[in-house]
């Protein structure tokens, strides 16, 4: 198992603890470690001097749960992966199997998905912020995120009457219409979230106990971020221009007009502003489509049994949290062969060892809260 | 009548946490009852008029002192510790020495104590008063020169104790 | 039998007025406490777009109550490797120093339980022994998680026990003595509450009796999103309720404390402005107010038993605006019977003691609305701004008064000269202080000190 | 009434529980306690005394005392946590070494 190119990490019970180290466990059941992680820490007082996660709490067996469901049974399972941003799992797992079949989701079903996955960025963002402030002490933005998400989720009721697990988009398109005022219910979201932002903002940003909680902390090199595979705001926070949006663009992005938030330091305070910046640019990504949104069918024209052709397909999207990635295998029955799924989480955790060395224990929650992590989708 | 009372209840006290501070198998339980013995000699303080005294020694001496020997108790808190033997061997040779020193000191008070003027001849308790100020006047006049030094000593012992404890790099 | 019952009843007089204080506080605490914590549920749900308690009795007015209950019945969990001695100690010994140190606090002119002449000292001293039993209850929890938050917490309390002495020392040398009722009253005659005299000793104890009190911004030892619940982490049920306790009661003390040296203990705002005497009759307004508010709402209740629990408060608010304004009424008739003298007698001690809880209750108003508002400090970082901004900060302070003192005695510059200018010049050095902490803060900064910040890609 | 015998004596039994507690005890940290003992039945002769004659000065030795053991614990308390780092225990007769 264990690669001989790659040195070994040291463990954190490797060596014997000296005079005055402790080993700390955190999780799984733990205030924030956002959900059921758990660390195990090697503490030299409160400094850390080794790190080790231990995941798995939450494993369902998704993937081995695809390869005994069609493929539009499976669909709803990977709602509950990253479980604060359902709609964007069910868009990459939809364009994998379209991508497979080699069908395409009609514009009008692009566009709406795009809306709506935007919004989920943003309420999964929202969410973010608001527990990692929390982690850090204030306790007050929380509330502020929430009202807002609120918002959104609303919306998502409107649509396809799930609030959190959705299930919003089938494969080839969509299920529902847009419901009457859609557009409207969107534009009087975006409009004043702008501010709204900006009242997070002025909470945080310029607080001093923030910037001193924040900025230096869990620092992670462009390099680095590169090596341990990171994606999303955490490789964007080191100063990485990679967005898959952009690279690769998928559903309608390559139509709408949006900026790359980058960080320079790659520490906390960094990825802190890139997710902020990234919210407005979700907002702004959501103004654009909402504004024309083309007429025409919402569902492309697949039969009702999905037999994909044989052969595989790897589909990724930029998820809130990252690279999203399906790696599809068919044998060219109704269900797949082999279902493996890219979980941004997992692969951010990575980088999590690196981060923490040297810090206090005050800062290992600031890192989990930072690097985002789901652990539904950690687990699967 | 309740001078003595509270003299009994204080010194009992004090004498009782003292022998359990030695011979108690756990040190956090030995640094609890040393607190005990202390507060109780805050208490004859009391009783003494040294109001100023009893504070001091209830600030300094329970509220610090005394935190940073529990603090350290804790940083250098061994398990084992407790499952080894806690008296040195020749236990009882100091146990003797010390019974023996006891016999001495207490026959020389018992002589003495005719010399001692009895407790009627004690000035009334109003000469200590204001005791905050008696002392206070008396530390920044007559012993300036020592408070200075103690100052020095308390700068010294501060700085030696960052040394020791300071990791070797 | 009788001449012997009598003779002991006599010696015990003396006792008698103390006794029954001390009882009053010792009711009244947990009462008290229990309110302030839906005062401070109700304060957060309100700034943070929320509603707060609302289930039991009308706005929740009967929460504490039944938190208490709760509390008392749960059951109550030793774990299996705890010290049983220090925890079960550890509770009792948080809570007694808490409320040992009420002891010599002037809630009013009459009401005190012992004027000591050191009575500051014996708060300081007695609220610090309050430490043992954070550090004993998490040392006796045998966990992790407590054990840290139990040597968070010495470490804090001795730093920034010594920055708040400092701050109180200053405040002793504008008085001059150390009887907090001797202190409160030298500022009547001074005329000026010493938070003008003295504004950055002031800053000084606010920040640090936030600290002691483990309340956030500083609040390491119980950090729930870092420790669980730090030195509580393995305590249940009554103990629990105990440390709870115990943690509002020292609120309490150190707003006392900052009350008595710094705002002017049971005085009203600027106490001999003759033309604003009419304040006196604001007390019995406002609780006039908060009946007539409690009468207006009690239509608005959804249930029969919250409409009688409103008229109830309601009628609560009336009784006190009637004790309050009973001896104003009786100060202006003019008959002057003996009744009405002794009544108009109380005046100074029941508004004193009005003028005094309102003024502790803003002051922990203050510390609620800062820990809704920041983030958690770090350790390090709260040790750095203890023992290299407020510490300095704080002896540089404390001479700038005596500094002020000097001149306005030994030179004869008026008081109104004196301590405004020593201010001014210790808020200069604060602030070169805080100049250079900052620029070492950022030559120090830990970026990329494990792991380089090269970019490529 | 309570002559300045009782405190003496008092004294005495501290200072002898100090000293038994010194020369019999191998735990370093129980050993620095036993010290703190005996330098607060010092202080209770000081400051009987000081009631006896009717001056204060007792008090102020019993202040340079605490001030003293204050100086005492914390360079103590130094030398034990800077021994335990390198050996691991906290038991004076093992602590044979002159240098490390």
């Amino acid at each position: 198992m264990a690669d001989p190119r790659i040195p070994a990490a040291p463990r954190v019970e490797a060596t014997v603890l000296g005079a005055d180290e402790i080993i700390l466990n955190m999780g799984p059941q733990h205030p924030s470690t956002h959900g059921v992680l758990r660390v195990k820490l090697r503490l030299d007082g409160e400094k850390v001097v080794g790190s080790e996660c231990v995941v798995g709490y939450l494993h369902r067996g998704v993937e081995k749960i695809a390869e005994h469901r069609s493929y539009q049974q499976f669909a709803p399972y990977v709602d509950r992966m990253d479980y604060v941003a359902a709609v964007s799992n069910g868009l990459g797992y939809c364009e994998a199997v379209e991508k497979l079949m080699a069908v395409e989701a009609p514009p009008r079903a692009r566009v709406v998905r795009t809306i709506l996955t935007e919004l989920q960025r943003i309420a999964s963002h929202l969410v973010w912020l608001g527990t990692h402030a929390l982690d850090i002490g204030a306790l007050t933005p929380l509330f502020y995120c929430f009202r807002e998400r609120e918002e959104i989720l609303k919306i998502f009721e409107h649509y396809c009457g799930a609030r959190l697990t959705t299930h919003a988009f089938r494969i080839g398109g969509l299920q529902y219409e847009t419901y009457d005022g859609f557009e409207k219910d969107v534009v009087q979201f975006c409009e004043p979230f702008d501010k709204r932002v900006d009242d997070y903002e002025a909470l945080l940003t310029s607080n001093r106990i923030w910037l001193a909680r924040t900025k230096g902390i869990g620092v992670l090199s462009a390099k680095d971020a590169i090596d341990c595979g990171a994606s999303g705001p955490v490789i964007r926070g080191s100063g990485v221009k990679w967005d898959i949006r952009k690279a690769m663009p998928y559903a309608a992005y390559s139509d709408y007009e949006f900026e790359i938030p980058t960080g320079e330091n790659g520490d906390t305070f960094d990825r802190y502003m890139v997710r902020l910046e990234e919210m407005r640019q979700s907002r702004k990504i959501c103004l654009q489509a909402v504004a024309k949104i083309p007429a025409g069918p919402i569902m492309a024209r697949i039969g009702k049994v999905l037999k994909p052709p044989p052969g595989e397909v790897y589909h990724s999207i930029e998820a809130p949290k990252g690279e999203l990635g399906y790696y599809i295998v068919s044998d060219g029955t109704t269900q797949p062969y082999r279902v493996r799924i890219r979980p941004p989480s997992l692969i951010n955790l990575e980088a999590f060892d690196k981060m923490v060395r040297g810090h206090l224990i005050a800062d290992v929650v600031a890192i989990i809260g930072t690097l985002d992590i789901v652990l539904g989708e950690v687990d699967r | 009548m309740l001078d003595r009372i509270v003299f009994d209840l204080f010194a009992g006290l004090a004498i009782l946490s003292a022998i359990l501070v030695v011979t108690r198998r756990n040190v956090i339980h030995s640094a609890i009852f040393l607190i005990t013995a202390l507060l109780a000699t805050a208490g004859i303080f009391l009783q003494l008029h040294a109001e100023f005294l009893f504070i001091v020694q209830i600030i300094l001496y329970v509220g610090g002192i005394m935190v940073l020997f529990v603090f350290v108790i804790m940083l250098v808190n061994l398990d084992v510790a407790l499952h080894q033997m806690q008296f040195r061997r020749q236990w009882w040779v100091g146990l003797l020495l010390a019974i023996a020193l006891g016999a001495e000191a207490t026959a020389a008070i018992y002589i003495g104590r005719l010399g001692l003027p009895g407790p009627e001849t004690a000035p009334p308790a109003s000469v200590l008063e204001p005791n905050t100020e008696l002392v206070g006047h008396a530390l920044f006049t007559g012993y300036m020169l020592p408070f200075e030094i103690a100052s020095v000593l308390l700068l010294v012992a501060m700085i030696g104790a960052v040394v020791m404890a300071k990791r070797r790099t | 039998m009788t001449h012997a019952l009598q003779a002991s009843l006599e010696a015990l007089k003396p006792f008698l007025l103390p006794l029954i204080y001390a009882v009053a506080i010792v009711a009244v605490l947990p009462l008290l406490a229990g309110y302030l914590v839906l005062m401070e549920r109700k304060v957060m749900a309100h700034m943070q777009v929320r509603l707060g308690p609302v289930r039991v009795g009308p706005h929740g007015l009967l929460q504490p109550i039944a938190d208490a209950f709760k509390l008392l019945l749960k059951e109550d969990i030793t774990p299996e490797n705890a010290d049983r001695l220090v925890f079960w100690l550890a509770p009792m010994l948080s809570m007694t120093a808490a409320m040992l140190a009420l002891a010599a606090v002037p809630f009013g002119p009459g009401f005190q339980i012992a004027d000591l002449n050191i009575g500051l000292l014996f708060v300081v001293g007695i609220s610090s022994m309050g430490i043992f039993g954070i550090v004993l209850g998490g040392w006796a929890s045998n966990s992790h998680y407590s054990l840290i938050g139990a040597l968070r917490s010495a470490a804090q309390l001795v730093s920034y026990e010594t920055a708040a002495g400092m701050a109180v020392v200053g405040a002793l040398l504008l008085a001059g003595t150390l009887s907090l009722r001797n202190i409160v009253e030298m500022q009547e005659n001074t005329g000026v509450w010493f938070i003008i005299a003295a504004p950055v000793g002031f800053f000084i104890y606010l920040v640090a009796s936030i600290a002691e009190t483990n309340r956030a911004p500083f609040d390491m030892p119980e950090a729930e999103s870092e420790l669980v619940a730090g030195y509580m982490t393995e305590f249940s049920g009554f103990r629990w309720a105990l440390y709870f306790l115990a943690e509002y009661t020292n609120m309490i003390v150190v707003a006392s404390i900052a009350t008595t040296l710094f705002l002017g203990g049971w005085l009203r705002p600027f106490p001999t402005t003759h033309w604003l005497n009419f304040l006196d009759w604001l007390p019995a307004a406002l609780m006039l107010g908060l009946a007539g508010y409690c009468l207006y709402r009690t239509p608005k209740q959804p249930v029969a038993i919250q409409k009688l629990v409103m008229v109830l408060v309601a009628g609560m608010f009336a009784a006190f605006a009637a004790i309050l304004l009973a001896p104003m009424v009786a100060t202006h008739i003019a008959g002057a019977t003996s009744m009405a003298l002794m009544v108009a007698s109380w005046k100074p001690a029941l508004l004193g003691g009005f003028w005094f809880l309102l003024k502790v209750f803003l002051y922990i108003y203050l510390f609620m609305w800062l820990r809704f508002t920041f983030p958690r400090y770090r350790f390090d970082q709260l040790m750095r701004l203890g023992w290299q901004f407020l510490i300095p900060v704080s002896i540089v302070n404390v001479m700038g008064i005596a500094l002020g003192l000097a001149l306005h005695r030994q030179w004869g510059w008026p008081y109104g000269v004196a301590l405004p200018t020593t201010t001014v010049i210790t808020l200069l050095i604060a602030a070169a202080l805080a100049r250079t902490g900052e620029k070492k803060e950022k030559d120090e900064a830990v970026v990329g000190e494990f792991w380089g910040t090269g970019r490529d890609a | 009434m309570i002559g300045t015998g009782h405190y003496l004596f008092l004294s005495l039994a501290l200072f002898l529980i100090g000293v038994v507690g010194v020369v019999t005890r191998r735990n370093v940290i129980i050993i620095l306690m036993s010290i703190e003992l005996i330098l607060n039945a010092v202080n209770i002769n000081l400051v009987a005394f000081s009631r006896l004659v009717g001056s204060v000065e007792g008090h102020v030795f019993a202040i340079f005392i605490i001030t003293d053991a204050a100086a005492e614990a914390a360079v103590g308390l130094g030398i034990i946590i800077a021994f335990f780092r390198n050996r691991e225990t906290v038991l004076a007769d093992e602590m044979d070494l002159l240098k490390w």
